[in-house]
């Protein structure tokens, strides 16, 4: 192809060259595609064009402090994700039955939770929730050791799709399905295998 | 089938291409700078040029093929004499100026010698029709080394990754996020269910049915309450949600006060009632 | 970003994902893109609709063995090759007989390709072929020495552009002629007046 002589096919050049590069390139190289080196500025207002004319695509083009390049856009990032292969983590029993004690019985401590899955809870269980942004300390119980009381947060809403706790799962029918399942196999609990603490 | 009518055709003149260097070659075979077009007739070929000759050529079907179509002769009736006379003299050419000479052009060379004299050889009128032209495993060998060395050509013609063209590989922009366990409601549904089934197999401990919403506000109020100032009464209650919430919001802050948990004070009779944290004075020891 | 509900917004999260592989993506694995899958079918429509949106641009969508990619025009790469420092091998003849004969006689031993080209194939010529990713063993011929069987792999197709191997270039019509060498007759070869009988 001869040498471009429109801005056109200037910017046409300049987009292989971006679009073809993971990695940001310098305005100092990017003139070098030219055999005519059309100048620093020119070359930067080229690059403002193209920028204009891809603005609100899928990809887009930005400058940081090493050069230009193409990104996608960060919406896209929920799509581009489901194309990676790896499984979705899993949390521990442990985490899910301390979730749904604290989900149930707030405000609680972890002495409660301790009382009621009948075995010590890791200071990591609880960790795991509150770095999650699902449990916070809403206070302290005014006994011995003042223990923390843990509630669930509104993100914890928010990321289940509920509007309130009262939308959760009634107990009621809880202990109605447990003792359906109980009466067809003691040991059943069939979606949720057992993993260690 | 056929018998060459020429058995002096090794002496005769050649309808075989003179022995030059290959126009293909002609670019590269530089000697002394100035390009070396043609070999001289006398077969004096400097050791330099010969070198590229050897070059040039894949090996000796290369070379004969080179030669043959060189002379435009057809390749289905090769002129076994002329042609062998001239390839020899490639070869002779090369030993003469001690090159080391690949055995494959060595082994041609006896190829086509023991063809041609089979071709001179007489053969019984009867076994005419079964014999195979002596020539015919060698056409093959061309013709199947010359479809190769095309498509070899057409195939480095193709548009290919680097040369003629770049994939597109744009940088993914995504936040650095640690992927999050999903937790459904129907996972919270199934601990709950076995943390009620553990309880009732070991101890019976009996686990209160509380009203979730009395608990949910009364997370709701010590929420309120971080940081540990007074808080006046009635602000803690939202008249907007109706009624209902405002009977819960007031149970949660009776059940606040029964578990020790707000400390609730009134100056005087109709003053307005404060509500604070009880520990806000130890909040951070 | 909610899930496309448009032609064109299928369209965009298409075109991230694609502009954004440096490698071909199979339709299978795009149609995972979506949260309802929209169909082979229709996955294939929009990626023929986006290839034409794109003709003539600075890149172009193409489908080759592995899937569908984007790559610069042809046309661009001289423009290109002035930012790279090194230039991409060019390679012998040797290795592109090579190359050939195990691409269209495929699988092939070492023997079978020396056997056409009367010479010695060099280590390194089978070498090159392979660390370029487009040449590996497929296995072994049951003969003494169990010599190993070459073939083409995808790599090859993807890096030229090619879907399949159906799409090499046609070979020069051969076996005609071999045909005319068993029926040639004694007085048919006028360009071989010696020939007689």
């Amino acid at each position: 192809m001869q040498e471009p002589s429109t801005p056109d096919g200037y910017k046409q050049v300049l987009e292989a060259a971006l679009l073809s590069a993971s990695v940001p390139r310098p305005v100092s190289l990017l003139r070098r595609l030219f055999a005519d080196d059309p100048g620093a500025d020119m070359v930067r207002r080229l690059l403002d064009e193209l920028r204009e004319d891809w603005h609100g695509r899928s990809v887009e083009l930005v400058q940081s402090a090493s050069g230009w390049r193409f990104q996608t856009r960060a919406d896209m990032q929920v799509f581009l994700d489901r194309l990676k292969d790896e499984k979705p983590p899993r949390y521990s029993r442990a985490v899910l039955e301390t979730l749904a004690i604290i989900a149930y019985r707030q405000p609680v401590t972890r002495g409660d939770i301790e009382d009621i899955r009948g075995v010590a809870v890791s200071t990591n269980v609880i960790k795991t929730l509150e770095s999650r942004g699902w449990v916070d300390v809403v206070g302290h119980r005014e006994t011995p050791g003042r223990p923390a009381l843990l509630a669930t947060t509104r993100r914890f809403l928010d990321d289940l799709g509920l509007r309130s706790l009262t939308e959760l799962p009634p107990l009621t029918e809880i202990e109605r399905i447990m003792d359906l399942v109980e009466l067809q196999q003691p040991d059943a609990t069939p979606a949720a295998p057992e993993s260690t603490d | 089938m056929t018998a060459p009518g020429s058995v002096d055709a090794s002496v005769v003149e050649l309808p075989l291409a003179p022995l030059e260097t290959p126009a293909q070659m002609a670019a590269v075979a530089r000697l002394y700078g100035e390009p070396l077009l043609e070999l001289p007739v006398d077969l004096y070929i400097p050791p330099e040029a010969l070198e590229v000759i050897l070059e040039a050529f894949e090996g000796p079907l290369d070379l004969l093929l080179y030669l043959i179509r060189k002379a435009n002769v057809n390749i289905l009736d090769i002129p076994m004499a002329p042609l062998t006379a001239q390839y020899l003299a490639y070869v002779e050419a090369m030993r003469s100026h001690n090159l080391e000479l690949a055995a494959d052009y060595l082994l041609m060379a006896a190829m086509l010698l023991e063809i041609k004299s089979r071709m001179l050889l007489p053969r019984p009128p009867r076994v005419v029709e079964e014999e195979e032209d002596p020539r015919a495993e060698l056409v093959r060998r061309l013709l199947d080394y010359e479809q190769m060395k095309l498509a070899a050509a057409r195939l480095d013609a193709i548009p290919r990754i680097d040369r003629d063209f770049e994939w597109v590989g744009v940088f993914v922009a995504e936040k650095v996020v640690e992927r999050q366990p999903e937790v459904s409601l129907h996972d919270l549904q199934l601990a709950w269910l076995r943390i009620v089934r553990q309880a009732r197999l070991t101890q019976h401990h009996h686990i209160r049915k509380d009203s979730l919403s009395v608990r949910e506000h009364m997370s709701r109020i010590l929420r309120r309450l971080q940081g540990g100032a007074y808080v006046v009464f009635d602000t803690l209650f939202d008249a907007d949600e109706g009624a209902p919430h405002l009977v819960v919001s007031f149970l949660a802050v009776l059940e606040l006060v029964k578990e020790k948990l707000v400390h609730v004070t009134q100056n005087t009779a109709f003053a307005p009632i404060y509500v604070k944290l009880n520990d806000a004075g130890t909040e951070h020891t």
